[in-house]
């Protein structure tokens, strides 16, 4: 969806503020936040994906407003209501009603878990349509739900710069329609392809783009 | 600039959930109506012009142009071109009263002159003796660029293949205008773009969008 | 292609913000009284400027434009050809100079207008715009998805009509000239006016004859 | 509950889904009714995370001691002394290095970092006519594994829009300062793929060992913002 997520190459944000020593947490309760999305039990078949996509739904003006961590309290609401695991008046009232499961991930397994996390590679006996160093062009396309391709890089032209083999393809994944696996391929664009003439002419952007995103230019 | 203003093919809003015509009140609150005739009756630094408050909103903190109203961007531009322009200090924006001992103005608009300067003001057309470089039924190009200061070329529609519609004759050019650099008018140009070449192939085949360029967004194809 | 421009020295207004009331009511009342006395305002202007888009200024104007083009065939063609001149001629009390192109809606063509950079609008024969008009919805949608706006507003479009979306990106405003409805041949230019509505104006809806 | 119309978890697209925007106190902006203001406070999101916390527990779908081990293990045991220790091997050992480059998930198999997404990684190295700059400008995407939590910066709207459009700009504000004869690539991490910049070893550094070379790697040069200074009160 061409939400407010797809920040690259918008102006008016202002300066980025790095912050000296940063701690991995700023206040306890971001810990918490992030180790409950980390370690709940999540509903059969969720993925990487609809935990993105769920994080794009957000209101846009509360996306720019809200930290990381609150995003990720807002994604776990939302997960749990959409899965029907929790209620709006369960939620809304902060008061479980029974039955309560006894399934969830114990600390023990936590750094296992960590170690042993599925990735999104996948084996596909389709060949590659695009071979290194050829010419590619973004499609443009406006999908309503969840993809990969953003918005500055679509109608344009690039080169592939390398092949990583198929995976998960994300606009499949993140609506419960499966893994759908594809070549996954870097493009490189040179920043005047994207950003016009005033851009440096030696500079260029690589993303991570799917075989569908991408046709021959 | 590509801020959160540009929001044409935008999704994640919601839905439009328009009010009946005939029940949509003119002002939701009665500040609304203050507001508009603030921004309408005050004065404004010496070259403050319409481009130049259209820019000003543009560069509201994005989050608060998402989730402020129309009249209270209003009421952020007013606020920042009195701060900008040295009319008044922000002790006296948050006191809501001029600071002891303060000058006083006696050259503001006058109820009884609205009325006439609401008839005059905003012609933006100009004379221009350079012929225009572009016919009507011409496939032109907008230009891909990407200024951090105010443009009136959408996101959307740059790099994108379109045909002439209109042409509008000389008008005030925005981009210079709203940076008090001049009104530099240009050709104006309303060009038809089929919503294929905007949106991709899923998009109608029979729909298009027209927007108004000036010359020096376009270039010939 | 620095992110700080010449302009950046607008930005430091942003701050302020978080240092004042919510409310705008607070906010716009603190506004008027400070500009009030420090002489960068009157009040009485303020007041004029409410009435005239109060009592004034409203898409009553624009009402008049299109049933007087619906009744008068010559006027319908100065109206499409010169907007602006054409709209002259009834000499309205309101804002003079504004440059508008009328677009005639047909059994084929239907004539949507937005702004999706900012709210342009034509405030000479329409006033103020409505809210919605205004919103991040419709300026995001109106120009990727107007049949699913339309449909919103209750039109549905057949496939074979083809839709013109006009952004309003510079100072012409676009006037929508709709279809005169069936079953009105008896009415009044004054009665056609009553049917006409500013959605239709604007494009997101048609005119009834009820 | 404000509803919404998003495309639903089970492939329907368009369905109702309850959304929990009430709960933030926040007047949804399409409602004119209610007042806009930009100084409104979220509702407190250490309360809203407790309240979240209790009810997971009380469902049971949730252990805290397994909350308390996740924090734990990005707190003191997954952090950029990884990847660090990563970029001191490649500057001593060429064949490492070329082999980093060239496989780098393979290549690091041997330190045996666990790896949240270690399947996946790219190593991008730096040289004085190539700078390599990482962003994800669509969420967040980073190597964890690697490098650990990202910092702040790295998640908010200001980098993530202008490091594609302003690289440069972007630099100068870390510091770095680059000539047109380099040439500026950015990486936007729009899959599963991880990259990790390997930045040029500072000069001065020949004399120490690849322990003490790994405590100059700073997170920042490996994410490619800055580059590696040499030790410091030493000439190089």
């Amino acid at each position: 969806m061409n939400s407010i997520h797809d920040l690259g190459g918008m102006h008016g944000f202002g300066a980025i503020e790095a912050e000296r020593d940063e701690p991995p947490f700023h206040e306890p309760w971001e810990g918490r936040a992030g180790g409950i999305l980390e370690v709940m039990t999540f509903p059969a078949g969720f993925t990487v994906d609809r935990f993105r996509y769920l994080r794009e739904t957000l209101r846009p003006d509360l996306y720019l407003t809200q930290t990381y961590y609150e995003q990720w309290i807002y994604i776990a609401e939302q997960v749990l209501l959409e899965s029907g695991m929790i209620s709006p008046e369960e939620l809304a009232r902060g008061k479980a009603r029974p039955p309560k499961r006894t399934d969830a991930m114990r600390a023990a397994a936590v750094w296992s878990f960590l170690h042993d996390r599925t990735h999104s590679g996948r084996d596909l006996d389709q060949k590659p349509r695009f071979a290194i160093g050829q010419r590619v062009l973004a499609r443009s396309m406006q999908p309503a739900g969840h993809t990969r391709l953003p918005r500055y890089a679509r109608g344009k032209i690039g080169s592939i710069v390398s092949h990583h083999g198929a995976h998960v393809l994300p606009d499949a994944s993140a609506h419960g329609r499966g893994d759908m696996p594809q070549h996954l391929y870097s493009v490189r664009f040179a920043a005047r392809a994207l950003w016009g003439e005033n851009a440096h002419p030696r500079d260029s952007v690589h993303l991570d783009l799917w075989e569908s995103y991408l046709e021959p230019a | 600039m590509n801020g959160v203003h540009d929001m044409g093919g935008t999704h994640g809003h919601g839905p439009i959930a328009p009010e009946d015509e005939k029940h949509e009140p003119l002002w939701h609150a009665p500040w609304e109506a203050r507001m508009l005739g603030i921004t309408r009756g005050m004065t404004y630094p010496k070259g403050f012009n319409i481009d130049r408050f259209r820019h000003i909103r543009e560069l509201m903190p994005p989050a608060l142009y998402l989730a402020r109203s129309y009249y209270d961007h209003w009421y952020a531009v007013c606020v920042a071109a009195l701060l900008n322009g040295g009319l008044a200090t922000r002790e006296e924006i948050k006191s809501g009263h001029a600071a002891p001992g303060s000058a006083r103005r006696n050259d503001a608009a006058r109820g009884d002159q609205v009325w006439q300067s609401q008839k005059t003001q905003g012609i933006f057309t100009r004379e221009l003796t350079t012929p225009p470089l572009f016919a009507i039924g011409q496939r032109v190009r907008a230009r891909n660029i990407n200024p951090t200061g105010h443009t009136r070329l959408p996101r959307y529609v740059r790099g994108k293949l379109g045909v002439v519609r209109i042409h509008h004759g000389g008008h005030v050019f925005p981009d210079t205008n709203a940076h008090m650099q001049g009104e530099a008018p240009q050709h104006l140009y309303t060009v038809a773009f089929s919503m294929r070449e905007l949106w991709g192939a899923d998009a109608s085949a029979r729909d298009e969008t027209c927007v108004d360029l000036w010359e020096s967004y376009l270039e010939p194809a | 292609m620095s992110q700080h421009s010449h302009d950046h020295d607008l930005a430091h207004h942003h701050d302020i913000h978080a240092e004042l009331p919510s409310d705008p009511a607070l906010r716009v009342k603190a506004l008027e009284s400070l500009l009030t006395e420090k002489g960068l305002v009157d009040p009485a202007a303020i007041d004029a400027w409410i009435e005239i888009y109060e009592s004034k200024i409203g898409p009553r104007n624009g009402a008049k434009v299109v049933a007087k083009a619906w009744v008068d065939p010559a006027y319908k063609q100065r109206l499409l050809s010169d907007g602006s001149k054409a709209i002259g001629e009834l000499d309205f009390l309101g804002r003079q100079g504004q440059h508008i192109v009328a677009v005639e809606n047909t059994p084929e063509v239907h004539n949507l207008v937005v702004c999706t950079l900012c709210s342009c609008y034509p405030l000479s024969v329409l006033g103020l715009p409505p809210a919605w008009y205004k919103s991040a919805p419709y300026r995001s949608r109106a120009v990727i998805d107007p049949r699913g706006v339309l449909k919103e507003f209750g039109l549905e479009l057949p496939e074979h009509v083809k839709i013109r979306v006009w952004d309003s990106t510079a100072e012409v405003r676009y006037l929508v000239l709709p279809e005169r409805p069936a079953g009105t041949e008896h009415l009044s230019e004054e009665q056609l006016a009553a049917l006409v509505t500013r959605d239709s104006m604007i494009g997101v809806g048609k005119v009834s004859a009820k | 509950m404000t509803r919404i119309a998003i495309p639903a978890y089970d492939g329907a697209v368009n369905a109702e889904v309850s959304v929990t925007e009430s709960l933030s106190d926040h007047p949804h902006h399409h409602d004119h009714a209610h007042d806009h203001a930009g100084s409104e406070v979220p509702s407190d999101p250490a309360l809203r995370t407790k309240a979240l916390e209790s009810l997971l527990i009380d469902k049971g779908l949730v252990d805290p001691a397994a909350i308390d081990a996740w924090v734990d293990a990005y707190e003191s045991r997954i952090g950029p002394r990884r990847g660090a220790q990563i970029v001191a091997r490649a500057w001593v050992d060429p064949q490492f290095k070329a082999r980093l480059l060239q496989d780098a998930t393979r290549a690091i198999e041997p330190f045996g970092f666990l790896g949240r997404e270690g399947q996946h990684i790219v190593v991008l190295e730096n040289t004085p006519t190539v700078h390599n700059l990482v962003v994800c400008t669509l969420c967040s995407c980073y190597p964890w594994g690697l490098l650990g939590l990202p910092p702040r910066w790295y998640k908010a709207a200001p980098y993530r829009a202008r490091s594609v459009i302003d690289p440069r700009g972007v630099l100068a504000e870390f510091g770095v300062v680059l000539g047109d004869e380099v040439e500026v690539r950015v990486w936007d991490s729009t899959a599963e793929i991880r990259y990790l910049v390997l930045p040029e070893r500072p000069a001065g550094t020949d004399g120490l060992s690849e322990a003490e070379l790994a405590e100059l790697v700073t997170r920042d040069a490996m994410i490619g913002v800055v580059k590696v200074e040499g030790p410091k009160g030493r000439k190089p």
